[in-house]
């Protein structure tokens, strides 16, 4: 025992009168690799919050290296050789990369802060992880995947003995989960403990020693990874098995008629010619690397931002989208991959939000009706299992995936006919991507059509009718789903020409 | 004097002192603080209470009517007011009126007011009064005058924090037309070649190329002394200019300032004027800085309509008073008659 | 603690918890002057209090719009006398009838908003910076096309005197309370109850989420500065009934008392939340307060820190009340 | 591009390509003035672009710092004003020694911009109410010490006017501007190249990152606005040293021309850009402006309206830079 890292014991926690914590605990020894595992809202993040000093906890003990210690700030756990990458990206927009790695430590010699330290480390530092960004770029100016790299450089190089990740893959791609997979095994063997939190079954599997299992705020229990099978873990989570086969062949009719096509596309350098159509009834996977440009497609069609060229025609008449109003007149919806900030008015109540798009309908002489709304939002809280008192509640109350069903909600009464989907499952536990995966489904068998992004291969494989890959603003190829493998799919996706 | 009441019998019925409301036009500028000082003693010798109060500039129209109407609704025995407008004020002024309560102007007093709803004045005339100041400056630039040509022509400056409020532009006029009537009698200059320029209300049409003698008003965007030093530093650094004049303290300083700011020629070739007092206005005045000033008698002004207010109650007649006004210089200014009228 | 929030902006006139702390301290405030002088119990005096709250009041109302949206605008106070400057000046010099010179002030206000508006929306500019822009914009052409001279509107007793009697009858009935109340209570209808004040606080919100789902936010953020626009023509309108003349170069600070009286009516400056209720209590506060503190013998210095300790208390309590709560 | 944004609060003095056109409208403005007035050209107006340039200079560098964490100070001008009024009333009624009534101007300053800092970083008031109540409170209580007067500081020739000569030589030497440039190099080196300047950066880029990286944020709000205060002591120095006699209820409006010339030099309200460089720059072209257009004939109201126009213009030429370039 003496040689445990870390030990929390009976936590608890409360955000007002919603009690988020019920009385968990969780070890970590030095180099071990311990997962935390739990559906959305189940306390992952708050209980490493907690630990980081970030909340303060309502009652429990914890000892870190044998002491008792109840942080009150980010800054004590950090001194004590705690680092956490967030869940969140947590970063200094206007500054540059190495200035965030160092922000807090700089190297100061008579006042005066020493930049070229912190660059250079930092460019050691994204060597050893394999990493190719410029220490002087402005953060501004990365991919989200980037930022999340520089997110986990700036963890790594704290030299700290325990190091937290609460969702590290969501924003990465394969390859670059493969080089943080070899960093943690890295640190593993320096004794360092690791917390991971994560969705995906496969790098649990892969990387971690130990799964500790919460559900609801309930500490569940702590397994042995080799001594559990992915059911049992999820079974743990949600108390049922899922399945998370691939999709065998397209539901579609080879002459079902053609709802969408994109013709030319081109925005800025980061979308250049694309061109692909979108069934009635078709998911359409869109799949690649980060920063293949995939989002800016699906924002350029939904006129979120300006298009340099490319014609769109719906139901084969060309239409001329110049904002997201045009978009949503021609029955467009769109869920962004970042819900929180682009898909919700998270100070609005449920209901507000799931009207949002179309307030008209529920208007009379100008006037909104608000027991329509309530009726209609009431309906697909329901029906979408959105866990939450009523309608009436706040948004910004609700986990990661229940906002995201809201989002869904939102289109459902639009009733838009192409619903594109960027990442609907980035960050939401197995049982509401279950739930979302058969939402899908039901859409598209009542003819309505669904542009899905994803960067998880097998969410890609599962869903699709057909998946169309891109590489670097281009569209590579495209396969029908009877044809795609894991390997072809990543063939294209790397297929870079030169510019 | 606080028990002093059997001189004028300045209580009503139920042995209360009367209460007079007094509206000045502000309070930051030493004058009204000289002027508040006169009231007050009148206040005391007579036996009565008062309060003063001000806007927070003299442009701020909106917070005096607000003043006014406060002080009407007081009910006070009389009310002493210098506006600042009097057209914005006349459903008040009825008002006080219909209650009975005397309205006593001071300062630049009500001008424009209904017959008979102002019961005296005890003022200034600032239009006599800024004539005064474009007397005694002409005097200085006489000789100039009469060797201006076309060719080299002399300008004479005047700078005026606003030119809306009734006694600042009174002043700016008074001084205006008189200077304008003077250089006229020169043998050299004509009427038609005087320029007035520099504010689009008064511009004459006479092109300063045409001119002899051009006469340029200055007014700063904003009421404060850096924008006012501007307005004259923009004079002082025009070559051909002989005079300047400051239509108030903030001119008067504002002018001081500047002449600092642009290699002292109030020293050498251009004779300065200011009004009111201050500190540095009589500094200047007693250095020869500035050729002089124009001084009111602010103490006077103040009790003189505490004075009149306590008459107007006490039902005796009361006419008009004019405080006068002094131009004082470098050789009156520590003498006795004139110290009485300044203010630091 | 939540659904509080929710109130906020969705009830059109049930008051939030800082709603009725202002309300109480608007009822305390005057029930202390009442007690202290006597000559504050006059009508009169209630109808100066009056007076004092329309030109703030309207220009509080449109405000709250552009507040809502997260957005500022600091040209009120110029835009409100340029507005009074020229139609005043129009009616003058081309004898127009007066019902028109009310239709041109609120004309040239709403010009103004529009202006506001499309540096705004259209061209991107932060507001603080677009409304600074149009605050010096405004207060310079007032003057240009007065030629620096006071207007001054027909007196009451003239023909054209009628337009008076909008906010204040002969006999000193402050009418004009009405008014403001009627436009209180309209514009509070469409800041909670229709798509134009919905997306409003929606945008005011989440600008990013509310965009992408399909609604015009430029469209809205320009209908909250010509909103605003329209409310400082009015204020015009009532500012030149009330007080007659119009000087050009006054009104700045305007905008800062009726920005005063909306943050302590608890509209949030960070947009997304606002109450037009709790606008009209603070404006009524600010009222209270500058009429009220002469009848204790407080001079105009003393109101101008006292309304600033007011607004630090008004937002202080705000902050901490869900602290006391406990 | 890009490396231009980073190298705009990187390198210390380096001019980004907003600071370079507004170096470049600068220096066209003062040619446009020197070639249309002879008057214009000589060194005593030069001397006069100081003048205006000191006090609006020192409440601009520091509001910089404020501005750089995503506040906003509006108490500069009232408290410059009350700062110089509390000195310049000590030094009457106590015979203070100069020196150590320019020391008390400065720390009055300090401490309202400590008082602001505690209401913004402390007490999580708005910025833009916090300094709204902070500026009605300092001109209040700027009255009140006073009593309403005005407060006259020592004359040149007197036997404390020593204290003139920090900002002009008997003989008319602008020495101020020495002055100014090394406070701005002083603090263009602390924005730049220490941790205070880099924090204060951090956290108006993004405070809850900044945060969440250990950095007690609220303590460098906090200087971010005893900074502005430092500097708002410093102008009513610069000020009474300028002007000489100080009036209570003055100063209402400097805060929005300090805040001008930080736009026009291209620090962004944002938050997390600044450049010291540039608000001097900024500043250089409205003292410019306010020099040189009388010169050219142009009346006050034109001035109000141009600085409008530039102050747009300077925004909507950063927002579209990037386009002209293509
Ligand atoms: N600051 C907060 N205020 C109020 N409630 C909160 C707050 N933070 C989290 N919660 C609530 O606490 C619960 C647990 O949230 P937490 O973020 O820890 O879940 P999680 O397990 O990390 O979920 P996910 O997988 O979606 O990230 C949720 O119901 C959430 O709504
Ligand atoms: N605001 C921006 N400014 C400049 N470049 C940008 C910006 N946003 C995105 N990019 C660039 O556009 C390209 C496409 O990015 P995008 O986010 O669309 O990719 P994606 O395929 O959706 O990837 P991901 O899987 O990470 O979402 C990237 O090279 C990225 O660097
Ligand atoms: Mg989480
Ligand atoms: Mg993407």
């Amino acid at each position: 025992m003496s040689s445990t890292l870390l030990e929390m014991s009976g936590i608890e926690k409360s955000f007002g009168t919603n009690k988020v914590l019920k009385g968990v605990n969780f070890e970590l020894m030095p180099g071990e690799v311990h997962a935390l595992m739990g559906e959305n809202g189940a306390g992952k993040s708050t209980l490493m919050k907690i630990l980081t000093g970030i909340h303060k906890r309502n009652a429990g003990k914890v000892a870190y290296m044998g002491e008792q210690k109840e942080y009150t700030d980010p800054k004590e756990s950090q001194l004590d050789g705690i680092a956490i990458v967030h869940q969140e990206l947590n970063m200094m927009k206007d500054l540059t990369v190495a200035e965030n790695i160092y922000i807090g430590r700089e190297e100061v010699n008579k006042g005066f802060i020493n930049d070229h330290v912190a660059i250079e480390k930092t460019e050691q530092l994204f060597e050893r992880l394999k990493v190719n960004i410029s220490p002087t770029e402005k953060v501004d100016h990365l991919t989200v995947g980037q930022q999340q790299m520089v997110e986990i450089a700036k963890a790594i190089s704290m030299d700290a003995k325990l190091i937290v990740f609460d969702e590290p893959t969501a924003a990465l791609t394969e390859k670059e989960i493969n080089e943080l997979f070899k960093i943690i095994e890295d640190l593993r063997k320096k004794g360092i403990g690791i917390i991971y939190i994560s969705h995906r079954m496969n790098e649990i599997k892969k990387i971690t020693d130990r799964i500790t299992v919460l559900r609801d705020g309930e500490y569940i229990g702590t397994v042995l990874t080799e001594e559990v099978t992915k059911d049992e873990i999820i079974n743990m989570m949600v108390g049922r098995s899922l399945s998370e086969d691939p999709k065998q062949r397209s539901n579609v009719s080879p002459n079902a008629e053609e709802v969408l096509k994109v013709v030319g596309l081109k925005v800025g350098n980061t979308v250049i010619d694309v061109s692909f159509n979108l069934k009635k009834g078709e998911i359409v996977g869109f799949s690649g690397l980060m920063g293949a440009g995939r989002t800016e497609v699906a924002r350029a069609i939904f006129g979120a931002d300006k298009r340099d060229h490319g014609d769109i025609y719906i139901n084969g008449k060309q239409v001329n989208i110049r904002n997201t109003h045009d978009a949503v007149k021609h029955g467009i919806g769109y869920l962004s991959e970042d819900r929180r900030r682009y898909g919700l008015v998270t100070g609005f109540s449920i209901a507000d939000n799931v009207v949002m798009s179309a307030l008209s309908n529920y208007s009379s002489n100008g006037i909104i009706q608000d027991h329509k709304v309530h009726q209609e939002s009431e309906k697909y809280r329901r029906k979408m299992k959105v866990k939450s008192t009523s309608s009436t509640q706040i948004v910004r109350s609700l986990s990661g995936g229940n906002q995201q069903k809201v989002v869904i909600a939102k289109w459902l009464v639009r009733d838009s006919d192409i619903i594109i989907f960027d990442e609907p499952t980035r960050g939401i536990d197995v049982g509401a991507k279950s739930e979302i995966y058969d939402l899908m489904n039901e859409l598209v068998n009542q003819g309505k059509s669904i542009i899905m992004i994803s960067s998880e291969l097998t969410e890609i494989l599962r869903m699709s009718d057909r998946v169309v890959v891109m590489c670097e603003g281009r569209i590579t190829g495209e396969l029908p789903i009877e044809n795609a493998t894991q390997e072809k799919i990543m063939e294209l996706a790397t297929d870079r020409k030169e510019m | 004097g606080e028990n002093d009441t059997s001189s004028n019998g300045s209580s009503n019925e139920n042995g209360e002192k009367l209460h007079i409301e007094v509206v000045a036009k502000g309070f930051q500028h030493q004058f009204w603080t000289a002027v508040s000082e006169g009231a007050e003693q009148a206040a005391s010798d007579f036996g009565v209470t008062m309060n003063f109060t001000g806007p927070a500039n003299e442009t701020a129209i909106q917070e005096q009517n607000q003043m006014l109407s406060n002080a009407i609704n007081q009910s006070p025995a009389a009310i002493a007011l210098a506006s600042l407008d009097t057209e914005s004020q006349i459903d008040l002024i009825s008002q006080a009126q219909n209650s009975g309560i005397p309205i006593i102007g001071f300062d630049s007093g009500v001008p424009g007011a209904p017959e008979g709803s102002i019961t005296a004045n005890a003022s200034t005339d600032n239009y006599a009064a800024a004539e005064l100041g474009a007397e005694n400056i002409f005097d200085a630039i006489s000789e100039d005058v009469d060797n201006a040509t076309t060719e080299a022509s002399v300008r004479i400056g005047i700078v005026s924090q606003e030119v809306n409020s009734m006694s600042i532009r009174t002043r700016t006029e008074g001084f205006m037309d008189r200077i304008v009537e003077l250089v006229a009698t020169s043998d050299n200059v004509s009427e038609e070649e005087i320029a007035i320029v520099g504010h689009d209300r008064y511009n004459n049409g006479v092109s300063e190329n045409d001119a002899k003698v051009v006469v340029e008003l200055q007014v700063p965007a904003q009421a404060t002394d850096a924008a006012i030093q501007v307005s004259a530093q923009t004079l002082f650094n025009k070559p051909d200019l002989i005079a300047i004049f400051g239509t108030n303290e903030l001119g008067g300083n504002g002018i001081i300032n500047a002449n600092q700011a642009t290699g002292n020629r109030l020293q050498t070739d251009v004779v300065g004027g200011g009004f009111d007092s201050g500190a540095l206005q009589i500094d200047a005045v007693r250095n020869g800085v500035l050729h002089g000033a124009i001084t009111q008698n602010p103490v006077q002004i103040g009790y003189m309509a505490i004075e009149l207010a306590v008459k107007a109650v006490n039902g005796e007649d009361v006419s008009d008073v004019d405080t006068g006004a002094v131009w004082y210089n470098a050789s009156n200014v520590d003498s006795e008659d004139v110290q009485a009228l300044l203010y630091e | 603690m939540e659904n509080e929030v929710k109130k906020k902006y969705k009830s059109t006139f049930k008051l939030g918890s800082q709603q009725l702390v202002a309300l109480g301290a608007l009822i305390v405030l005057y029930l202390y002057f009442f007690t202290m002088s006597p000559s504050f119990r006059s009508i009169n005096t209630l109808a100066s209090i009056f007076d004092s709250a329309y030109y703030i009041g309207f220009l509080a109302i449109g405000v709250t719009f552009v507040i809502a949206t997260g957005g500022i605008d600091l040209s009120l106070g110029t835009v409100l006398i340029t507005s009074a400057l020229t139609g005043g000046w129009l009616y003058h010099n081309y004898s127009l009838p007066m019902w028109m010179t009310i239709i041109i002030t609120i004309l040239v206000g709403t010009m103004f908003g529009l202006l506001n508006g499309v540096l705004v929306a259209k061209l991107k500019i932060a507001p603080f910076i677009a409304t600074l822009g149009t605050q010096m914009v405004a207060r310079g052409l007032g003057s240009i096309i007065t030629n620096v001279q006071t207007v001054v509107f027909p007196l009451r007793n003239s023909p054209d005197g009628w337009y008076k009697s909008i906010f204040k009858t002969s006999n000193n009935f402050p009418t004009g309370i009405f008014v403001l109340i009627f436009f209180a209570i309209v514009m509070g209808i469409i800041l909670a109850k229709t798509k134009v004040g919905r997306y409003i606080l929606a945008l005011g919100s989440n600008e990013e989420a509310t965009r992408l789902s399909g609604v015009n936010v430029d469209r809205y953020k320009l209908i909250s500065y010509v909103i605003s626009g329209f409310f400082m023509g009015l204020a015009g309108v009532a500012y030149a009934s009330t007080y007659t003349t119009i000087l050009p170069g006054e009104g700045l600070g305007f905008e800062l008392d009726a920005i005063a009286g909306v943050i302590i009516g608890g509209t949030s400056l960070v947009g997304g939340v606002a109450s037009i209720t709790g606008t009209m209590i603070g404006v009524m506060i600010m009222a209270v307060l500058q009429t009220g503190l002469p009848y204790i013998g407080l001079q105009p210095h003393y109101q101008v820190l006292i309304t600033g300790i007011v607004i630090l208390v008004a937002v202080l309590a705000d902050v901490y009340k869900f602290k006391w709560r406990k």
